[in-house]
């Protein structure tokens, strides 16, 4: 069974890969980034439980947390270039 | 046999991916992506060469005898946050560039240094 | 791809892949390293340096038949070379001959903590690490001295997403237990994966959170950048203080059995100490180029210098 | 005998998980607009990353390794749909309109 879980995390990681190099707008990329990180906690979890030494939670924990703040400062970028025209060339 | 040996070809792959990303491109952010791409590439070399079959992570616990060359580890592990300064270094010089020069392609800068 | 953006996303995830691939070859310490760096802070700067520069790119690649032509040559004389490499995964190879085999199978006895890797790190080679944390200083005095040099307008981006109240509310109850995670991977360092430099780096993300979310001028009057750079130097002092303590006390620089009269005692405090001095001096490092990077903008037009 | 009880209640748990993961990630790739996508991975997402854990939890036992599962669903669950609303609100902000004749892509 786990090993099922981490062959499905791994066919949706491809996917969301898909998606983020297809993705018309930056924001289907930036959803694509979220679920890639998101998928990537679960699958370091389930193999951890595979190669039986789970105590590397810790990991995934860190994902979870760095993985909000990088979408988060992606969508500041996005206020800051968007509402002043910082990122336009000269 | 040969196929024993595909973790360096991927490496390979990577690093190279990386060298051509900085030679053929002329955006100076595209050519430190580049770089760090090679960079990490360099890590995955490390790490694959201490990894060893049937191990398991360098980290004492009970019923296990087989472990992972923790030396790698320890070389890539400052290697990544020295990477990211260092990185951080080559980002400052390039906004400072563009405040020199309101440009960050290499050919335009090439143009407006002839210039002068 | 000509959307720098894209590109800086694509390798985001190429962050995260690459610390998924470290955890399937039980490299368990780098993998959480590699999860805040590559997966966090460098996206960040990535982004925030995307915001100075802009974000498209004017000219396609030159001359790529030549350069593609050198590469694979290049290419094609590595793998040349790797056919004399030992097989992946192979326990008779060379790299693990040498002195790995003295780590593993002495150093939990020796120094009495079961994260080798830690050991290894904290002891063995902490000259090496001592090197390593004064780089990452001096990198962070580098980018202060080349961009605050040039940033003159202060407090002028002002953009603290006032309209993300649910964002607000719950980055609120999310940092402290980064703060608090951050500390615990800071102590927790010598018996699971962790340790001072990943410490470090979570700090500062959780500090990076706050500074996107409420400010970067409320930030710095909470944490001031000119208490960051006395924190950034006193870890690497305390760093090396240990050593001169250690060289004192009738050891070797950094030879911590001899720091208490039990040296594995000695050994446990000077593995703790010199971590702290790596987790301050990461933190304040990666605090400060994150607020010389967002400090500038590009509203001060320097002319070209012809 | 609590032990092959919660190893059999796993198995369900962690089928239904896969079942909705995969699902999202076939909405992520398929659905015509930001908006849809949003749905079908932000609906699975927290719901399958539930089930998940609470499998694995079932897995680990009573211990240390439960708990941080349980802090890292917590995380997750906490995190995951404010990461939407953001998305949601920068998108529509940003001129997304949702349009509703656009066929699948795919």
């Amino acid at each position: 069974m786990l090993a099922a879980a981490a062959v499905a995390l791994l066919v949706v990681m491809v996917m969301a890969l898909v998606r983020a190099m297809l993705g018309p707008t930056i924001y289907d990329r930036i959803l694509a980034v979220n679920v890639f990180g998101t998928k990537t906690v679960l699958l370091i979890a389930v193999v951890g439980f595979l190669f039986g030494r789970p105590d590397f939670l810790d990991i995934a924990l860190v994902y979870a947390l760095i993985n909000f703040i990088s979408v988060i400062g992606v969508l500041r970028y996005f206020e800051y270039s968007g509402s002043s025209q910082k990122g336009a060339k000269p | 046999m040969l196929m024993e040996l595909y973790n360096y070809w991927v490496v390979i792959l990577l690093m190279m991916t990386g060298f051509y990303i900085v030679i053929v491109q002329g955006n100076l952010i595209k050519k430190l992506i580049g770089l760090n791409l090679f960079q990490t590439s360099v890590f995955i070399f490390y790490i694959s060469v201490g990894k060893v079959a049937g191990g398991t992570a360098p980290i004492q616990s009970a019923g296990v005898d087989v472990y992972s060359n923790p030396l790698p580890h320890v070389l890539i592990l400052t290697a990544i946050v020295v990477g990211i300064s260092t990185t951080a270094l080559a980002l400052a010089l390039v906004i400072r560039i563009r405040n020199a020069y309101g440009t960050v392609e290499e050919e335009e800068l090439q143009k407006r240094d002839l210039q002068c | 791809m000509r959307d720098l953006f894209a590109v800086v996303m694509l390798a985001g995830i190429y962050g995260l892949l690459s610390a998924s691939f470290f955890v399937a070859v039980d490299a368990v310490d780098v993998a959480f390293t590699e999860a805040a760096v590559g997966a966090g802070v460098f996206p960040l700067l990535m982004l925030t340096a995307l915001a100075l520069v802009g974000r498209h790119e004017q000219t396609a690649g030159r001359r790529p038949l030549l350069s593609f032509l050198l590469v694979s040559v290049t290419g094609a004389m590595l793998v040349l070379g790797t056919l004399d490499m030992p097989a992946f995964g192979s326990a008779d190879a060379p790299a693990h001959q040498h002195v790995a085999v003295r780590y593993i199978e002495t150093s939990p006895a020796e120094i009495g903590i079961p994260n080798m890797v830690t050991s290894v790190l904290a002891d063995y080679r902490a000259y090496d690490t001592l090197g390593e944390v004064v780089v990452i200083f001096t990198a962070a005095m580098g980018v202060l001295g080349l961009l605050s040099a040039a940033s003159s307008n202060t407090g002028t981006v002002q953009a603290t997403m006032h309209e993300h109240r649910v964002l607000r509310v719950v980055s609120k109850m999310l940092i402290p237990l980064i703060l608090l995670f951050a500390l615990y991977v800071q102590f927790h360092g010598e018996h699971g994966p962790g340790g001072g430099f990943q410490a470090g780096v979570i700090f500062a993300a959780g500090i990076i959170l706050y500074a996107m979310l409420f400010g970067l001028s409320n930030t710095r009057k909470i944490i001031r950048p000119e208490l960051l750079q006395v924190l950034a130097a006193c870890g690497v002092l305390l760093y090396g203080s240990v050593g001169v303590v250690s060289l004192l006390s009738g050891g070797n620089f950094l030879d911590y059995s001899h720091l208490l009269a039990d040296p594995l005692a000695g050994r446990h405090v000077g593995i703790i100490v010199i971590e702290l001095g790596v987790g301050i001096t990461v933190a304040a490092a990666m605090i400060l180029i994150f607020y010389a990077f967002a400090n500038m903008t590009v509203t001060d037009e320097d002319s070209p210098p012809c | 005998m609590m032990a092959v009880l919660a190893e059999w209640l796993s198995v369900p748990l962690l089928a239904v998980g896969i079942f909705l993961v995969v699902s999202g990630g076939v909405g992520l790739l398929r659905f015509p607009d930001i908006f849809c996508r949003m749905h079908a991975a932000g609906v699975t997402e927290t719901l399958a990353s539930g089930l998940i854990l609470l499998g694995l939890m079932l897995l680990a036992g009573w211990g240390i390794a439960a708990f941080k599962l349980l802090l890292i669903l917590l995380f997750l669950l906490i995190t995951s749909p404010t990461a939407s609303h953001a998305l949601a609100k920068a998108a529509l902000h940003g001129g997304m309109k949702v349009d509703p004749d656009k066929k699948e892509t795919f």
